[in-house]
């Protein structure tokens, strides 16, 4: 119970350290990242068993009781994202150490990385809006400029539009937080919850709507997904796997789980909004990727096709689409962040994105062509990988709920997304090798270390998903299934 | 009554921002910016709160400074016109307004201007200065009862600032 | 109304993001959308009547405006300048690497 | 602009500017009587360099204060935040209690730890905002000096 804030503290901490001492000497900053992240990413797994017997933790900070100070709150949906967060941002961590060698000011990077991930820890353990606002800040910022970080044209002409349009998104949530405001007098999401209980309104459906259109920027849903092809492919290759793998995740997806099923409450139309958007953005970003030539710009348009998944298997609202949704937001976050590191590796030892001009490449780094493999059979949902279980859980669960139509756009996507990741496949690692890559050599031990960590994530969790679904998924669905429930248990604790 | 002089300013406010949107001369635009941004910190003073207008009033200043630096920088000194202007304008203009109404019918719902809820508030106006022992109750609030939320903002600066250093780096990648 | 006023200059920001080719253009859309949600946080919390939330020495029971958004655009305040200064950078190194501000001209990224 | 502006201008931000930092230390030490606080009072103090920059010339600013100094500045008001904010765990148990005495109400010297927050955010904030403007104002001069 007392470790929860050291979620936040240890990484603003060791980022303030890092950008205080990370002048003097490189190393100093590498120990110091990799171990904050280490220890950030052992913390989660301590909370398990804690949680499982106490059901909710609520920390008030400064002692001031919920409504009048901040509270933190930890159940099971907010351990399931830290350990996700925790457990990419260490092996993202890992990489860096090798892979940011190319780059100069390598102790700016690690702080700027640190405060993102203090940010997501703030925003998932959040239980105040504005608070969960102002993390969602740190988290965006930190973001914005590391998408610049290489300092290339493209990038900051991505990054520049990224910036645009995720102000545009803080103002807009910004705003509806203000109605919240005004219209309850709160800013405490369980204190809201109960007050707004049963209430309706063209007052609530607008804030809703512009909640809606604020964290649909951030998470990239089809209609709002104009910045992520170009943001995400553009950073460097650690930075994308996290920002792909988690940040959208923890930015957006959760945010909008967290209030609309748990302070608004889920409602038939509310379903079929989030259906619908998902429905589109997992069809057209399916569809864009396989026009792509660029490997992290096709990996780009495969997560907004990935996260319509997840919101489509959310908004079925039965036990087996959260259940489906909740588990592919743990494996995108592997298999995503695996394949964006391989990408990585591949233009570290190539010097190139352009999937044309590889070929072969399995043959000169074996590491990175197996891991690839291995994520891309995952992502395409080939069993006994993670991918599988969580896809045939949100088609279940579609067709529980009867919308048998969108159970076959989502098998027909699949089939989709196997086709593009072949692509993948057979330019980059199969075939003769490409002209100009006799020399090239598999990328350093780190990086190839955290690539296999993740590939046996990918496998680990397709064949043990039993145990994974009852310990961490269960109660995270719990969490969305008790809806406004989440009130009475926040402030009676 | 201080309500007619708060919609004059806010009438000044729009004025001011439809010039800053119009005009052809960055450097204009820049200016009426910032009357907009003073007259934002009148109306704080208006709206009693004292704290926000000084930190308005301060953070304004700066805000001119760096964005006099950047109209500054380039040689561009006039708005850039694109092709089918008339057209994304129409159709901008009519979301805008179709955004207008719907928000119009939707904030005739909130309670009327000048009697806020108060559902949480009451406890700090009434025990703030007990409690922390502060006589400024914005400061209580920020550094006490959601010191937590000063914390992130204190971060929220630093990244910025150590985002811009990471930007305006001269060499991102080293060479080979 | 005064609320409506409020949204009136945030659609004016929304519009100037939406509509313009300059980037520093852009970047003023967004401090004006910034300005607005202050403006609105403000005018929440006003009360008719009221005076300033500090309390002085010996002074009877007073009414005070509400304190709470005013903490809140505390910090908004600086999370626009944070905002501000990192994207005025970002602007400043495009114009260096593009040599413009013309947003048609920057065009390197198929979005 | 580049080598500063007028005689007359520089003689009065000498002036001036000494009495701008004062009014800036002001409104951070009694931020918890009267209206400000650490990052109105902050931003004050930063001003005062900005406005010394402006005046006599970023050549000579550049000279004299490195951006390092801020930026140093910087995280040491941030930490301090931080290890104030932790300190609330190791007295009381939870984080962000404020662990001091309260003191006699209306004295310079009471509400706990407001007035240390107020100044390690007055630090923060000072060096954060003069270290920015800096770089943003010398970026065109590092560039041509690299260029020719």
């Amino acid at each position: 119970m007392t470790l929860i804030p050291l979620f936040m503290v240890i990484p603003l901490g060791s980022a303030f350290i890092v950008v205080l001492l990370g002048r003097f000497k490189e190393t100093v900053s590498d120990v110091l990242a990799t171990a904050a992240t280490l220890m950030l990413a052992i913390l989660p797994f301590a909370l398990i068993i804690p949680l499982s017997q106490e059901g909710i933790f609520v920390y008030r900070m400064g002692r001031w009781i919920p409504p009048w100070g901040i509270n933190l709150v930890l159940d099971g949906l907010s351990l399931l994202m830290l350990i996700i967060i925790n457990l990419v941002a260490f092996l993202a961590i890992l990489y860096s150490v090798s892979y940011m060698k190319k780059f100069t000011a390598k102790s700016t990077y690690y702080g700027l990385f640190l405060l993102m991930l203090a940010g997501m820890n703030g925003v998932v353990l959040s239980g105040d809006f504005f608070n969960l606002f102002v993390f969602l800040e740190i988290a965006a910022i930190a973001s914005y400029a590391l998408v610049a970080f290489g300092v290339e044209a493209e990038e900051l002409e991505a990054s520049f539009k990224y910036m645009v349009m995720g102000s545009v998104a803080s103002v807009l949530i910004l705003f509806s937080i203000g109605l919240i405001y005004s219209l309850t007098g709160s800013l405490n999401m369980a204190h809201v919850g109960t007050i707004l209980q049963g209430q309706k309104g063209n007052l609530i459906s607008f804030s809703m709507i512009l909640f809606l259109a604020g964290f649909g920027l951030k998470a990239a849903i089809m209609p709002f997904h104009a910045w992520l092809p170009d943001a995400h492919p553009s950073a460097p290759a650690p930075i994308s796997a996290m920002l792909s793998g988690v940040l959208i995740k923890a930015l957006g997806v959760y945010a909008i789980l967290r209030i609309f099923f748990n302070v608004f409450g889920m409602n038939i139309q509310l379903s079929w909004i989030l259906m619908i958007l998902g429905a589109l953005s997992m069809v057209g970003g399916g569809l864009l990727a396989l026009k792509q030539n660029d490997f992290k710009r096709l990996l780009a348009y495969s997560s907004i096709s990935q996260i319509g998944l997840i919101m489509l298997g959310v908004g079925c609202g039965n036990y087996w689409g959260i259940l489906g949704a909740l588990f592919h937001l743990f494996n995108h976050a592997s298999f995503k962040a695996l394949l964006f590191l391989n990408s990585g590796a591949v233009e570290y030892s190539t010097g190139t994105r352009e999937l044309k001009k590889m070929g072969g490449l399995s043959k000169a780094m074996p590491f990175t062509g197996a891991t690839s493999a291995i994520g891309s059979l995952s992502i395409s949902g080939i069993p006994p990988l993670n991918g599988f279980w969580s896809k045939l859980f949100i088609i279940m669960g579609l067709i529980y709920a009867g919308r048998y139509v969108l159970g076959v756009i989502t098998i027909l996507v699949s089939v989709l997304t196997l086709a593009y990741y072949l692509k993948v496949q057979r330019y980059a690692f199969f075939g003769k090798l490409g002209e100009g890559l006799e020399k090239v050599k598999e990328a350093p031990p780190l990086m190839c270390a955290s690539m296999v960590a993740l590939a046996i994530i990918c496998i680990g969790a397709g064949i043990f998903f039993y145990p994974i679904m009852k310990i961490i998924l269960e109660p995270a669905v719990r969490v969305l299934q008790e809806g406004v429930g989440y009130s009475s248990l926040v402030l009676g604790g | 009554m201080p309500e007619i002089e708060l919609y004059l300013l806010i009438t000044l406010m729009i004025v001011g921002a439809l010039v800053a949107v119009h005009t052809r001369y960055l450097i204009s635009a820049v200016i009426s910016l910032a009357v907009v941004g003073m007259a934002l910190a009148v109306a704080f003073l208006y709206m009693q709160a004292p704290d926000i207008a000084i930190t308005q009033i301060v953070v304004e200043v700066l805000a001119l400074v760096i964005l006099i630096i950047a109209v500054s920088i380039g040689k561009e000194v006039v708005d850039i016109k694109g092709k089918w202007e008339t057209l994304t304008i129409g159709v901008t203009v009519l979301f805008v307004v179709i955004f207008a109404i719907f928000a119009y019918r939707a904030l005739a719902d909130l309670p009327p201007f000048g009697s806020p809820l108060m559902t949480v508030s009451q406890r700090y106006v009434e025990e703030g200065l007990k409690q922390t022992g502060s006589a400024n109750l914005v400061t209580s609030i920020l550094l006490d009862f959601r010191a937590y939320d000063t914390l992130g903002e204190a971060t929220i600066l630093f990244t910025a600032i150590l985002g811009a250093f990471a930007v305006l780096r001269n060499i991102g990648r080293k060479a080979k | 109304m005064m609320f409506f006023l409020c949204f009136v200059l945030f659609l004016i920001g929304l519009y100037c993001v939406l509509i313009k080719k300059n980037l520093l253009k852009i970047v003023m859309g967004i401090v004006i959308m910034e300005y607005s949600v202050n403006l609105f946080l403000i005018t929440v919390g006003y009360k008719a009547g009221a005076v300033a939330p500090i309390v002085t020495e010996g002074a009877g029971k007073v009414s005070f405006v509400d304190p709470l958004p005013q903490a809140l655009v505390i910090t908004a305040i600086v999370i626009g300048i944070a905002t501000l200064a990192l994207i005025v950078a970002l602007c400043m190194r495009v114009y260096d690497r593009y040599k413009t501000f013309d947003i048609t001209k920057i065009r390197r990224l198929r979005g | 602009m580049k080598n500063g502006m007028t005689l007359i201008v520089r003689v009065i931000a000498r002036f001036v500017s000494p009495m701008i930092m004062v009014f800036g230390i002001y409104i951070i030490l009694h931020g918890h009587l009267s209206p400000g606080g650490g990052f109105p009072g902050g931003v004050i103090i930063a001003s005062a360099f900005v406005l010394l920059t402006l005046s006599f010339g970023k050549e000579i600013a550049y000279q004299k204060l490195k951006e390092s100094t801020a930026s140093v500045m910087e995280s040491a008001g941030a930490l301090i935040f931080l290890i104030l904010a932790t300190l609330g765990i190791v007295f009381g148990g939870w984080f962000f209690l404020n662990f001091l005495p309260k003191g006699e109400p209306f004295r310079l010297i009471s509400a706990g730890f407001i007035p240390l927050c107020n100044i390690g955010i007055g630090l923060k904030v000072g060096g954060g905002i003069f270290a920015v403007f800096l770089t943003l104002i010398l970026f065109r001069l590092l560039e041509k000096g690299e260029g020719d």
